[in-house]
């Protein structure tokens, strides 16, 4: 077997597209590492805040090595991160990577019932947007989508809050309660705040798989597989759907990255504790530690959310395995 | 056969009169004979086809369909699409374009025996490998496991041949198969659907605007100019002694000598641009006012089972 | 009628020493991506042109028509071999030089929609090449106005913009846009494969109308051996980046000496029914094989029905034949070399009876 | 010589198909000098009146610290506005050059410059920004600064797309043989076509960074008070859902609606300038 | 019935980190993390004396300057180990000496701590005691199990003497579990099996309540809430000795360092009116400092603006001044700030207001690039270690008031209760006159306590103190 037949083994290919994550995680750990090199003042009064005092400035400086050169601390810090340790926050001294565990759930739930929310909503009703073409449920539908896409979740979160939630008294205005607890409540806690996320993102990905199965649609092969008599429902979900699959991924992927960003907004909002509040607490108190840590997480998350959409692409497109 | 009158498309874009790309055509096809459409870009050739193979987009496409038969049957253009690929099949330009570039060869072969002939998994493989082994596919049991873009492109089209023809369909239209194709290459599939018509009785219609294609491989030919058919003549009838003033000087364009380099002036009108009377009219020499540009010309029989849309018939003569 | 008929008159075809000569150019892409690697699209190519002349070059896509034309007018290097255009090693030209010879070769691609900047004028358009040079403006738009007079527009157009045009039209423009800078040499790339059979007579008739007024030699790439029959003096035939045979047109045309030149002559559509039924057609069992991974030494061997041994050892050289034709193939090495216009008959024998089941002409 | 065939009718300009466009374009030039008539100083509180609905001299009503929310809507649209163009402008200066380079140039330089806009795009922006303004220190300018950043991505993907899409152009290929030099065609060629292309992403982008500014600023990152950005304008309001929801609907609303401009003119521009082909 | 197996969940909106060492958490607002683990050795009567706690009696030495305690007997700590004489000085010794510690300051007096025998304690001192025995009650009085005060794990989940013991459950910095203590001293304060406190910002509290999240919280931000919560079964309960003031520190650098320049700022600012408008009516105006032994509640002046020009101008500012001011971003003090403004710019005092995370603030301010910090005034647990910081590290500059420190020393050395009470009192006299800070209103947190549930106790500095909390 050649070389190269080698490198076109799926196995192979996985572990080589994983191992091309280093260099960019690398990359990752420097801009998370660079953060603390933005720090306008010096580190030691940010950590020691209203208990500083020369002595234990002068104590903090010496403990943090702030007196060596960057590069030196650069891969001292790097190798405290890759033995697990990310530091402790500055406000109040909880080690970093215990709260980012404790608030991963949360994050996770939240941003997977939305993505969830978002795929399942918008995947059908583009694909079908798409085959049907129909102007008028097209211009009603692209209305309804530019409003929904402008809509700022945090915004959407605290009306629904307001009309849903304590007006109506449906559902709970607050908190996040563990599916430990019954799943009952973890779902309840759940709906609300995932769906103010969910609403520009789907509005965008229904507009995405709508793009995408127009195009699919209008395609020759299509063409051919209705000439061949192929029906309509084995087009829609079989023939057309794993080509259009291709960009849908690719925003799903996008999706999820940015979810995580305006998640940060939505918990805040819904009071739940997770990864991004835990980031809006950290950058409102320059917590650099608790930024760094946050960073790196979801860098590391992101990434092998798009090694993922990266290895689906060549199952929804196989020319890309050779 | 088949039997085609009073075909009329027009589409319609949003705040604009309905544009008309076909008028008025009528043909009949035969059995274990090839006819050729030949025409210019923009003719109407491959909405012909599209039409009659009911894949013309709905929203935008306005077809009126006088009569069509099928052997002895009138057909009612609502049923076309439960027919596609059992009765009617087509093949499209581009063969690379036109296979599904997610799935296998073998795959696209099988869904559609599937479909068309209840087969289950295994029967729909066996009669795949059957169907690319009867289009000349070397290797078949390999190259079912390809996908489109590990095959060149005279490999694709006869996998779209197998496709279009797994479900032993009666009515094959074969839209420009060969255009995207080297010459070789080209002669391979020009050969193989030559072979497949005479051996399973189809009846075929190739879409082309190059008359060597038809000499080669046509029985029946039909001109188009137009939206519209101008000529119709068996193959040997139309090269010897072309009779319509278009046929004339297209087939003047494509030959060797020097007259072939003087082309026809200016080009082939847009819809929506026809003059009235004949269409064909501010390009022919032969063209009168008071005559040419007043009504629509008909299609007027000749002997010899043809006819041409020209009123200065006299003037074409019987020979080249 | 103008300065540039004065020109074509005093080149005779006949006098002048050749215009072009390349001899064994080559050209080696970098692939990247999983499928890394060189590979060569232009294997030693040997072309001369003549002033005035016409030179057609046909073979299949992805042979190395595209990449030898463009190594003529300098938009590659050769990776080996040297182009000399009048005289001159193009590869050694740099600066003033070198934009001489951009003046003096110019090229007319194939598709007339994208050849042309769409927000561009048609005077802009036309005087590109001018522009680039440096001429003035009021000079840039005398000679785009003369060139566009050339080609059967008029000045009005000037001002207009590609879209306006139609596909015949656009060409026209792009034919305009290479006369402008007075060339010696056009290379036209397919330029005329996109268009109608009538709009292409058109154009073709044009090309040789400005051929014999203005004396301009073309390289006419196509692989539409119809239309390189109707306007080439002489035909080059590539394969794989080789050329396998070459020699005035009609020759080629109505005998060709290589294996694969008479294959692709056989499957040539003709526009005649009765001369069709006349002949026998060579069908070719498989496709050309993949450029990044050539056969050894002769490299249409693999879909020869005549290769013999020695085809997969060496490389066949260059064979003079009567005629001013030249062939590269084993098969004029050997004592008992076919006659002219033998092959096809060598190839369709040896076809029947390596290949039973192969698809035979049933008409 | 042989006659040409009669020319189209030549393009007749139809403003209808700009005035979509300027009409937007209008609102937009409007937005930015109304504050300049605004009814009230945005900022001027008064004792008295607080946390009142819409009146005819209060059209938005009264807020907690008796600031007049039309005016300070005004000014928040325009400060909203200013930092949205500010972040755009920074990922233009960026990501122009890059892409035009990367997309025409190609070879090695976009290998580079793709993978680093790559790692740039694998972080959230509202996190990453969130982590710049962090850092560096909470600002405005900061935080639009670092939202510029996060947008890099978005402009030079489209123009290197663009950019490569031009130059596998004929009419490239065509400059290129009559030996064009390189910047001749990127300033000719490869810049104009990829400028609408930009203009529209850059109108897409402006409607992000709206929502980004006020993300930014709802969360004390952005804007600082008592400056009113549409950001501040709900975060300061939001205690009130309950008993003055005005307060916090009509910023809102205000937000969305600017967003919708953004987007509406980034649709009528594509409109404009695709219908031009 | 009290539920043996009863559960209270208590709404925070101070975040402690994972820091819950009493002596090297920097920030007062965590004791109520830390109330429920650990016992003082004193505590402090509704009437401002003190009780016993951990030592069951105290004593001053007529000097003054000697404290010995009387240790409760058959008091263990959470690991079991036994509360002695030598665990105690293990305690005070280390709130005295640890590097880290931040309650130096409150025992900068002590000079030795000695254990005389298993159950008697003393504390030698260089000056009067009146503030240690204050401190007592506080962080300083907390006992922490001798052999876990210098293991790591102590500041994550330490080990007291209280009555609850921090669960392996906590999710630290975010909620915090307690489970009682068996083998706790006084059963008749340990009604409830379980506490659970959560972290809630201030403006979702009542969120957090309606949704079940919790069961306790202050409703400060939304009192709006209150009726719909009253509705949903919650009842209000208010603590109005519990100090909560809102209050301006300022420099006493440039035209600050001028006591007109500062009374004119006091006088101009309207806080009937900012009670009104920005804190719903529910803060008492009060320009004196609130977190005193005796309350100050005199009626705040009225604002005056002809009188504050005229101060401003004499002071020769007429053309006005500018100031720059720090503020929490979270929390309703930039709000007020806001309103201010307005107020402030019409005596020509231009204020910019700087808002920031409540870890910079003070650092910020001490360190000189702003006029004045705006915040919250909790008190502690002794009056003393506020006014000393009001009056030097408060109030930082090119100016001290040599009277205002001499009151201070003598509040914090004299031991009788009245004595100090008057000294205060005239510390907050001549602290309000030459408005050194300005103090605006002072509020009282709406508590809302879910039906059911009684028993809530507040304590100083502001914390929810679980003893005696009851699930009917
Ligand atoms: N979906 C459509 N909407 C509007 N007009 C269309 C559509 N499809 C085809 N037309 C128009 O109908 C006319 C006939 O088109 P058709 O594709 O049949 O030509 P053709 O003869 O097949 O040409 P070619 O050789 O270029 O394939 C053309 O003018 C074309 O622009
Ligand atoms: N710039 C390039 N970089 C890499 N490969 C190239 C480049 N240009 C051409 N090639 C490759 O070189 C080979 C020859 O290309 P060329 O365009 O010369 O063929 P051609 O004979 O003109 O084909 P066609 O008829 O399709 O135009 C092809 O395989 C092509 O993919
Ligand atoms: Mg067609
Ligand atoms: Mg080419
Ligand atoms: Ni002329």
């Amino acid at each position: 077997m050649s070389a190269v037949a080698i490198l076109r083994r799926p196995g192979v290919r996985l572990a080589g597209r994983t191992l091309l994550i280093a260099p960019v995680l690398l990359v990752v750990t420097m801009f998370a590492f660079a953060l603390s090199l933005l720090v306008p003042g010096d580190p030691a009064h940010a950590i020691l805040g209203d208990a500083a005092t020369p002595e234990s400035v002068a104590a903090v400086r010496a403990e943090l090595g702030l007196n060596q050169p960057v590069p030196e601390r650069y891969v001292h810090w790097l190798g405290d991160v890759l033995s697990g340790d990310l530091g402790r926050s500055l406000f109040g001294g909880t080690p970093v990577l215990d709260s980012i565990t404790a608030r991963l759930p949360v994050t996770i739930s939240l941003v997977g019932a939305a993505i969830l929310l978002t795929i399942v909503v918008a995947v059908p009703l583009g694909m079908l947007a798409g085959y049907k073409k129909s102007r008028t449920a097209d211009r009603i539908a692209s209305l309804l989508v530019s409003v929904g896409q402008a809509l700022p979740p945090f915004w959407v979160g605290l009306v629904l809050v307001a009309v849903v939630a304590l007006g109506a008294g449906l559902l709970p205005p607050y908190g996040y309660v563990p599916a430990s607890q019954g799943l009952g409540p973890y779902l309840q806690h759940l709906v609300l705040p995932a769906l103010a996320l969910a609403i520009p993102g789907t509005c965008e990905l229904f507009l995405q798989t709508r793009t995408a199965a127009v195009e699919v649609f209008s395609e020759d092969y299509v063409r051919t597989a209705r000439a061949a008599g192929l029906s309509t429902w084995s087009i829609l979900t079989k023939w057309g759907a794993k080509n259009a699959m291709v960009p849908v991924v690719t925003v799903c992927g996008l999706q999820l990255d940015r979810l995580i960003g305006v998640a940060a907004l939505v918990e805040a909002v819904f009071g739940m504790q997770g990864i991004g509040s835990l980031a809006v607490t950290a950058a409102l108190n320059s917590d650099i530690p608790t930024i760094q840590g946050v960073v790196l997480v979801v860098g590391g998350f992101v990434l092998v959310v798009n090694l993922c959409v990266d290895l689906s692409y060549t199952y929804f497109n196989p020319r890309l395995r050779s | 056969m088949i039997q085609v009158e009073g075909l009329n498309v027009s589409f319609r874009t949003p705040g604009r009169a309905p544009l008309p790309v076909l008028s008025d055509v009528s043909f009949t096809l035969r059995p274990h004979r090839i006819t050729g459409l030949v025409g210019e870009s923009g003719s109407g050739k491959s909405v012909t086809a599209l039409a009659l193979m009911d894949l013309l987009p709905r929203n935008s496409a306005e077809v009126q369909i006088g009569v069509l038969r099928m052997g002895a049957d009138e057909i009612d253009t609502a049923t076309i699409g439960g027919r596609r690929g059992r009765e009617l099949s087509m093949i499209f330009q581009e063969p690379m374009r036109s296979l599904n570039p997610a799935f296998t060869a073998g795959e696209q072969i099988v869904a559609v025996a599937r479909r068309h002939l209840r087969l289950d998994r295994r029967a729909a493989r066996a009669k795949a490998i059957e169907m690319l082994k009867l289009v000349g596919i070397p290797d078949p049991e390999r190259n079912a496991g390809a996908y489109p873009h590990q095959l060149s492109g005279g490999m694709c089209q006869r996998v779209l041949i197998a496709i279009a023809l797994v479900g032993r369909p009666r009515v094959l239209f074969a839209d420009e198969p060969t255009t995207a194709l080297d010459a070789t290459t080209q002669a391979q599939v020009l050969s193989v659907l030559r072979e497949l018509t005479e051996r399973l009785g189809m009846t075929t219609m190739i879409a082309t605007h190059d008359l060597g294609v038809v000499a080669e491989l046509c029985d029946d030919v039909l001109v188009m100019y137009g939206g519209q058919i101008v000529e119709r003549a068996s193959v040997d009838e139309l090269f010897r002694a072309p009779r319509h003033p278009y046929t004339k000087a297209l087939l003047a364009c494509s030959s060797v000598g020097q007259e072939s380099l003087r082309g026809i002036p200016g080009s082939v009108p847009a819809p929506g641009h026809w003059p009235t009377g004949c269409r064909f009219a501010p390009r022919c020499s032969l063209a009168s006012a008071g005559t040419c540009d007043i009504a629509t010309v008909p299609l007027i029989d000749l002997p010899g089972d043809r006819s041409a849309r020209c009123l200065r018939l006299d003037q074409t003569g019987e020979t080249r | 009628m103008t300065a540039l008929d004065a020109r074509g008159g005093t080149e005779s075809l006949l006098a002048a020493a050749p215009l072009v000569v390349a001899t064994g150019i080559k050209k080696v892409f970098r692939r990247q991506g999983l499928a890394a690697g060189t590979f060569t699209a232009v294997d030693g190519v040997d072309l001369r042109i003549a002033p005035g002349e016409t030179l057609g070059l046909v073979g299949e896509s992805g042979s190395g028509k595209s990449t030898v034309g463009r190594m003529l007018v300098g938009m590659y290097r050769p990776d080996a071999g040297r182009v000399e255009f009048a005289g001159d090693d193009v590869s050694t030209l740099r600066g003033a030089a070198l934009r001489r010879l951009h003046q003096s070769a110019a090229m007319v691609f194939q598709d007339p929609y994208s050849a042309l900047d769409p927000r561009w004028s048609i005077e802009r358009i036309v005087a590109e090449p001018l522009a680039i040079a440096g001429e003035s403006r009021s000079n840039r738009r005398k000679q785009a106005a003369e060139a566009l007079r050339l080609v059967g527009l008029d000045e009005s157009h000037l001002q207009r913009r590609p879209a306006d045009f139609s596909g015949g039209q656009r060409q026209r423009v792009a034919i305009a846009r290479a006369l402008v800078s007075r060339p010696r040499l056009i290379v036209c790339d397919e330029s005329v494969s996109a268009l109608d059979v009538s709009t292409q007579a058109q154009v073709l008739g044009l090309l040789k109308d400005l051929q014999d007024r203005l004396g301009v030699a073309y390289l006419f790439i196509s692989h539409d051996l119809n239309a390189v029959r109707r306007i080439s003096d002489r035909v080059a035939v590539m394969y794989l980046g080789r050329l396998v045979e070459e020699g005035p047109t009609e020759q080629v045309v109505t005998a060709p000496a290589h294996p694969y030149a008479a294959a692709l002559v056989s499957a040539m559509p003709v526009p005649d029914p009765l001369a069709v039924r006349s002949r026998t057609r060579i069908v070719l069992a498989g496709s050309p094989p993949s450029a990044a991974d050539p056969p050894s030494g002769c490299s249409f061997r693999t879909r020869c029905p005549l290769a013999m041994p020695i085809c997969a050892e060496r490389r066949p050289a260059w064979t003079e034949l009567s005629g001013g034709r030249r062939v590269a193939c084993h098969l004029y090495d050997r004592p008992d070399a076919p006659r002219t216009g033998q092959i096809g008959e060598l190839m369709l024998a040896a076809l029947s009876v390596q290949q039973p089941t192969a698809v035979k002409e049933t008409r | 010589m042989t006659a040409v065939a009669v020319l189209p009718a030549g393009r007749t300009h139809n403003w209808s198909r700009f005035s979509g466009v300027i009409l937007l374009g209008a609102i937009v030039a409007l937005l930015l000098v109304a504050p300049a008539f605004a009814p009230y100083p945005p900022n001027q509180t008064a004792l008295g009146p607080s946390l009142q609905g819409p009146s005819w001299s209060h059209l938005f009503g009264i807020d907690e610290v008796g600031r007049d929310l039309f005016s300070r809507t005004l000014s928040g649209v325009r400060t909203s506005l200013a930092a949205a163009s500010l972040a755009v402008g920074v990922a233009l200066v960026i990501g122009v050059p890059l892409g035009v380079l990367s997309g025409y140039l190609r070879g090695f330089a976009d290998g580079l410059i793709t993978r680093a806009v790559g790692v740039l795009q694998t972080m959230p922006g509202l996190i990453l920004a969130m982590a710049i303004v962090g850092a560096m220190g909470r600002s405005l300018v900061n935080a639009m600064i670092a939202i510029g950043i996060v947008f890099v991505p978005r402009i030079y993907r489209v123009v290197r797309a663009g950019a490569m899409a031009t130059s596998t152009q004929t009419y490239v290929e065509a400059a290129r043989s009559m030996g064009s030099p390189r910047w001749r065609i990127m300033a000719g060629h490869v810049l104009p076509g990829i400028l609408p292309a930009v203009l529209v992403q850059a109108s897409v982008t402006m409607a992000v960074a709206v929502l980004s500014e006020a993300s930014l600023s709802f969360v004390g990152l952005g804007v600082q008070p008592p400056s009113a950005s549409l950001g501040t304008l709900i975060a300061e309001s939001d205690d009130y859902l309950g008993r003055a929801s005005h307060l916090a609907i009509l910023p809102g609303v205000a937000m969305v609606f600017v967003v919708l401009l953004f987007t509406a003119f980034a649709t009528q521009l594509r409109r404009l300038l695709e219908g031009e082909r | 019935a009290t539920g043996s197996s009863s559960v209270v969940k208590i709404g925070m909106t101070t975040e402690a980190g994972s820091n819950y060492d009493p002596v090297t958490n920097p920030n007062a607002f965590a004791t109520g993390y830390l109330s429920p683990v650990f016992d003082t050795l004193l505590t402090r009567t509704d009437a401002g004396g003190f009780a016993p706690d951990l030592a069951t009696s105290y004593a001053v030495a007529p000097s003054g300057k000697s404290v010995t305690l009387t240790l409760r007997s058959g008091v263990t700590f959470q690991d079991g180990a036994k509360l002695d004489a030598a665990a105690v000085v293990a305690n005070l010794e280390r709130a005295r000496t640890a590097k880290k510690s931040v309650v130096k300051l409150e025992l900068a007096t002590v000079t030795a701590v000695k254990a005389v025998n298993p159950t008697t304690v003393e504390i030698d001192l260089s000056s009067g005691a009146g503030a240690l025995l204050g401190s007592l009650t506080g962080r300083v009085g907390m006992m922490g199990s001798p052999a876990k005060l210098n293991d790591p794990s102590y500041a994550n989940k330490p080990v007291g003497a209280g009555p609850w013991k921090v669960s392996d459950e906590s999710v630290v910095g975010q909620r915090m579990v307690y489970t009682a203590y068996d083998g706790y001293w006084d059963k008749s304060v340990q009604k409830v099996k379980r506490i659970e406190i959560s972290l809630v910002t201030a403006e979702s509290m009542g969120n957090a309540l309606l949704g079940g999240q919790i069961d306790i919280g202050s409703v400060e931000g939304r009192r709006d809430m209150i009726p719909q919560l009253e509705k949903a079964g919650f009842k209000e309960q208010d603590f109005p000795t519990i100090p909560y003031q809102h209050m301006l520190y300022l420099r006493k650098t440039g035209p600050l360092a001028d006591v007109r320049v500062r009374q004119a700022i006091s006088m101009a600012i309207d806080r009937d009116a900012l009670n009104s408008q920005v804190l719903e009516s529910a803060c008492k105006p009060q320009a004196a400092v609130q977190a005193l032994p005796e309350p100050q509640t005199g009626a705040a002046p009225k604002a005056d603006l002809t009188a504050a020009k005229q101060l401003l101008t004499e002071a020769g500012y007429g053309q006005g001044i500018d100031l720059k001011l720090v503020v929490s971003s979270a929390g309703p003090g930039s709000k007020i700030l806001q309103a201010m403004q307005g107020q402030l710019s019409k005596i020509g005092v231009r204020i910019s207001i700087n808002p920031m995370a409540r870890a910079q603030l003070l650092s910020t301010y001490v360190g000189g690039s702003v006029d004045g910090y705006f915040t919250v005034n909790t008190g502690d647990a002794d009056p003393a270690s506020l006014v000393a910081q009001l009056s030097t590290t408060l109030s930082p500059g090119d100016f001290s008031d040599p009277v205002l420190n001499q009151l201070a020393a003598r509040g914090a050395n004299t031991v009788d209760a009245a004595a100090r009470k008057a000294a205060y009192a005239e510390w907050n006299q001549r602290f309000t006159t030459t408005a050194f800070g300005i103090g605006i209103c002072n509020l009282e947190l709406p508590y809302m306590v879910r039906s059911g549930i009684d028993g809530l106790k507040v304590g100083s500095p502001l914390h929810i103190d679980p003893r005696g909390l009851q699930v009917h």
